[in-house]
């Protein structure tokens, strides 16, 4: 069997040696950017000892398609279409995350009903995420039925969502000071039902997965991302979670009206890939609990202010805006010159960081692992290239 | 227990550990065998498209004119950020406000925002229902948003024009009438009859 | 790397390639056979580029089941697949790749393009955009476009059956009219 | 509350090492989301990251704008933020202007560029040997807006292609007003 070292090992380790002269007898593998267990378009250049990783360089920017220059072309209006497509997985949450941070700038109130519809959807969004990254990372490491499972389910969401946004998955949901449509009763009534019935399949997952002894020894001690890498290298989100650190963008800086729920931040202590796997299945639980509560308490009035703003032009300044994605912090950074049109809109992604980690986890580890800790990770490249 | 039983005893408890995660894997296959298959049957049966379901733009067919109302104020060229709108528009003959003469919606542009349909002034903008569409060209997007409406635009195009020579020749009539107070009643009856017409 | 553009074909030109492309001695029945077996048993490449692969999976899934087709079969690699579908944005940095892979399909292969991007550039289309290729056929001649941002499952499917369509006429298939 | 008096201490030391200073022009959490708002000269970023790292800090992005236009400098952004209550430091770096910036012909600017550009440090420091997770952020900038970094093990462009002779977020790169409006522009 081989060796795993433990990461604490490899985590002072810090740069890559692409580049220098190649170690004697090291194998040069190239997985991506077409490969069937690489998410998207991700390129990994693996440095092997035989089967084992001593190097690894991640390529990115396969999916660039330039988000960042074209903010500079556009009015703020403009780019609202642009956020739901940094990542898609997540889409909702980028597109409400960037009017909430342009309504912080503009100074704009908004109504409490399309508050609580936000975090609804936000939240609707976000299992939806966790669901397709079930799927698809069952589907690296063998498990074919999961999948099947998960899109049944998290096809229930993007109904419920497209009845109101008139999307699947690249929303354009939110508007500086609301939303488009209001919802109805039957969505809450929708939303209800399908509380009840994902509460109803988990214990299922549970049993086709969590227990399966094949999917625990491909996870269990397998890419260990501990407290100091995680630290050094910004991970956020599930990732980080489970490697101890209750960290959430929801509690340490609540954003909309986050403050007012209750929830938990699911952790464990391994932080290896069995650990962000539990982390992500708890994290749907707390979601739904989140999204209990909202339907519940919505109240009844206006999605958007009596006098919407027709000019959308901020005073001249910064503003760093940071929420809570379903891969992590994702962080808008507006820089305005006082114009209609931003001066610099700049994306903090979350995989971006989380990925950046790979050169402290992967070497010491064998090649079949990598698909286990690069889906366990959940990376969207487009949101890592923007 | 020495060493060698313990590892016997591990890989025991490892295959029968892996026999019955396989089983209660098998089990929850098989429950799934009986519920109601999920596939949408799609040649077939089309889907349900929700009311705010959102694809290329369309305009809208008002009731009382039984055409569109776009008057070419660009606004919607303005705002797309895919630039995938085109519209031209002039003064139709003997009107004031402009209208479309030529609108095309390119759908391969469009990222279906609806910052469009916001803006329209005259609310003549809609989500069409367009969801399967595929073509063996690239150029087969491009939508002529007015085909549907040359006729019923020339029905309201003659009609406006009808209202508004009625409505200036009344106002002519108006003024003749305030010049020469007697002829007042016959210049009335002049403009009730274009009225008729 | 050559990069090759195919502008689209004018309806006589078209013709008479086709014309040109007729066989002297012609096995109608048995190629009728052949293109039945390809038209049905379509593999695509397993290849996502960006939010259309999502909805790319999605067809493949329980609720639409692309396999109802005999195209559920997705291929990780070119060598055995023979349909590619291009779902998301073709960066410039990806076009050398695309090309690669293309060239490894074996014939006969068909492209599908999945969603604006692939069409002409989709909502990532602005004047000096420097990111991306504005449309698969940059790349790779296209045989099926789909338009959407991004195209729901059905169109996907919609755009399968097309695909099906134009194999089963082989060459004595005529470009039809588009709506 | 403890977290507080924490942060205070790693503001009391940077400010005590004269590591930074705090930024005059700074307008608080409520409006920038930034709890402390801070200035920093080039060659002190690496010491000033160092504290960070010691204080249990996380980076949280590093960017880059272009103020060639009107200031006639680069300026970098660091943030920093701790994993509990949010507590940002934004850190300005200012560096000399990669080359000049070229006004668009087309387009007249209002912006007044200072007359005499301060002497500023060319590149600056890289702090992935503090932060690795600096190592992508600051290819990002070279890659981007050819922002050299000094010590930087593999600086090499990390989005766009190898091959790429261009940095594609400097403002007078790829300006819309420049280019052709006829095709692809406002009014196909």
């Amino acid at each position: 069997m081989p060796t795993r070292a433990k990461a604490g090992a490899v985590s002072e380790r810090q740069h890559s040696k692409l580049g220098d002269a190649p170690l004697p007898e090291t194998y040069h593998l190239n997985m991506g950017p077409q490969h069937p267990s690489m998410h998207g378009v991700l390129r990994l250049v693996l440095h092997l000892d035989g089967e084992r990783i001593l190097d690894v360089d991640p390529v990115i920017g396969y999916a660039h398609r330039a988000h960042e220059k074209m903010a500079e072309h556009r009015n703020y209006l403009m780019f609202l279409p642009n956020t739901s497509r940094v990542d898609y997985l997540s889409g909702m949450i980028y597109n409400l995350a960037y009017c909430q941070a342009v309504e912080k700038m503009l100074e704009i109130e908004v109504p409490e009903r399309a508050e609580y519809i936000r975090v609804i959807c936000s939240e609707l969004n976000r299992i939806s995420s966790h669901l397709l990254w079930f799927g698809t990372f069952l589907l690296d490491i063998g498990g074919i039925t999961p999948f099947l499972y998960a899109f049944d389910d998290r096809e229930q969401i993007l109904e419920i969502l497209d009845r109101v946004t008139g999307s699947r998955l690249t929303y354009c949901y939110g508007r500086f000071g609301g939303l488009t449509e209001d919802v109805d009763t039957t969505f809450l009534d929708q939303t209800r039902a399908f509380v009840k019935r994902l509460r109803e399949r988990l214990p299922e997952y549970h049993a086709l997965v969590t227990g399966n002894v094949i999917f625990r020894g491909r996870c269990e001690g397998v890419g260990v991302i501990d407290q100091h890498v995680a630290l050094a290298y910004g991970v956020t989100g599930p990732c980080l979670r489970a490697a101890g650190i209750a960290f959430d963008v929801r509690r340490a800086e609540p954003y909309g009206i986050y403050d007012r729920f209750e929830f938990d931040i699911p952790t464990e202590q391994s932080g290896d890939a069995l650990a962000r796997y539990k982390v992500r299945v708890a994290e749907i639980e707390q979601s739904l609990r989140i999204i209990e509560q909202a339907v519940a308490q919505i109240p009844d009035g206006p999605i958007m202010p009596d006098k919407p703003k027709k000019r959308f032009k901020p005073a001249a300044g910064e503003l760093y805006f940071a929420v809570e994605s379903a891969r992590g912090q994702f962080g808008i950074y507006i820089v305005s010159d006082g114009s209609e049109i931003p001066f610099r809109i700049k994306l903090r992604t979350p995989s971006f960081s989380n990925l950046a980690a790979m050169p402290a986890v992967l070497p010491q580890t064998t090649i079949a692992d990598t698909i286990a800790i690069v889906g366990s990770i959940d990376v969207v490249i487009p949101e890592i290239d923007r | 227990m020495t060493a060698t039983t313990r590892a016997k005893t591990n890989y025991l408890v490892t295959v029968l550990g892996g026999l019955f995660s396989l089983l209660a894997g098998m089990l929850i296959t098989l429950r799934n065998l009986f519920r109601r298959p999920v596939t949408e049957q799609y040649p077939k049966s089309k889907p349900a498209l929700s009311k705010n379901f959102r694809s290329a733009i369309a305009l809208v067919r008002f009731e009382e004119t039984q055409t569109h109302d776009c008057v070419a104020c660009m606004q919607c060229v303005q705002i797309c950020p895919s630039f995938c709108i085109a519209i031209e528009g002039d003064k139709p003959e003997g009107l004031k406000r402009k209208r479309a003469t030529e609108f095309h919606v390119d759908y391969a542009l469009c990222s279906v925002c609806g910052l469009c349909i916001d803006v329209c002034p005259t609310n003549t903008l809609k989500y069409s229902r367009v969801y399967d569409q595929v073509a063996y060209r690239r150029d087969a997007f491009v939508y002529d948003l007015l085909t549907e409406f040359r006729d019923a635009e020339v029905a309201y195009l003659e009609k406006a024009r009808q209202e508004a020579a009625a409505k200036e020749a009344a106002k002519q009539a108006a003024a003749a009438a305030r010049a020469n107070k007697d002829t007042a009643p016959a210049a009335a009856n002049a403009s009730k009859e274009l009225e008729n017409d | 790397m050559a990069v090759r553009t195919t502008p689209p074909l004018s309806e006589a030109e078209e013709a008479r390639l086709m014309k040109e492309a007729e066989p002297l001695i012609s096995f109608h029945l048995l190629d009728d056979l052949i293109n039945r077996a390809r038209a049905n048993s379509l593999w695509p490449l397993t290849f996502g580029l960006a939010c259309c692969a999502i909805e790319m999976m999605a067809a493949g899934a329980s609720r639409f089941d692309l396999d109802r087709f005999g195209a559920g079969v997705f291929r990780p690699s070119a060598r055995q697949a023979d349909v590619m579908i291009f779902a998301g944005t073709i960066s410039k940095k990806m076009g050398p790749v695309i090309r690669a892979l293309w060239d490894q399909m074996p014939a006969p292969k068909w492209a599908i393009a999945m969603g604006g991007c692939t069409i002409d550039g989709g909502p990532f289309k602005y004047p000096n955009q420097y990111a991306i290729y504005e449309g698969a056929d940059q790349l790779v001649p296209v045989d099926v476009y789909i338009p959407g941002c991004p195209p729901r499952p059905e169109a996907l499917i919609a755009g399968i059956l097309k695909l099906r369509d134009k194999i089963k006429a082989g060459h004595r298939f005529e470009e039809q009219q588009d709506a | 509350m403890s977290g507080d008096a924490k942060i205070s201490a790693v503001l009391e030391t940077l400010l005590a090492a004269k590591l930074v200073q705090q930024d005059e022009q700074g307008v608080g959490y409520a409006k920038s989301g930034m709890h402390h708002e801070l200035l920093c000269p080039a060659e002190a970023i690496r010491a000033a990251a160092t504290v960070y790292r010691e204080a249990g800090f996380f980076l949280e992005m590093v960017t880059c704008l272009d103020l060639r236009e009107t200031a006639r400098r680069m300026r970098l952004v660091y943030t920093f933020n701790r994993l509990g209550p949010a507590e940002r430091h934004r850190l300005f770096v200012d560096l000399a202007e990669v080359k000049p910036f070229e006004p668009s012909p087309n387009v007249k600017s209002n912006a007044t560029p200072a007359t005499d550009p301060p002497a500023l440090p060319q590149c600056a420091p890289s702090i992935s040997s503090v932060y690795p997770a600096a190592d992508w952020f600051e290819r990002e900038i070279f890659d981007m807006f050819g922002v050299q970094f000094s010590e930087h093990p593999n600086l090499k462009r990390l989005l766009l292609p190898e091959d790429a002779d261009f940095h594609a977020l400097l403002r007078d790169f790829g300006r819309v007003e420049d280019a052709d409006q006829g095709e692809g522009g406002r009014g196909v």
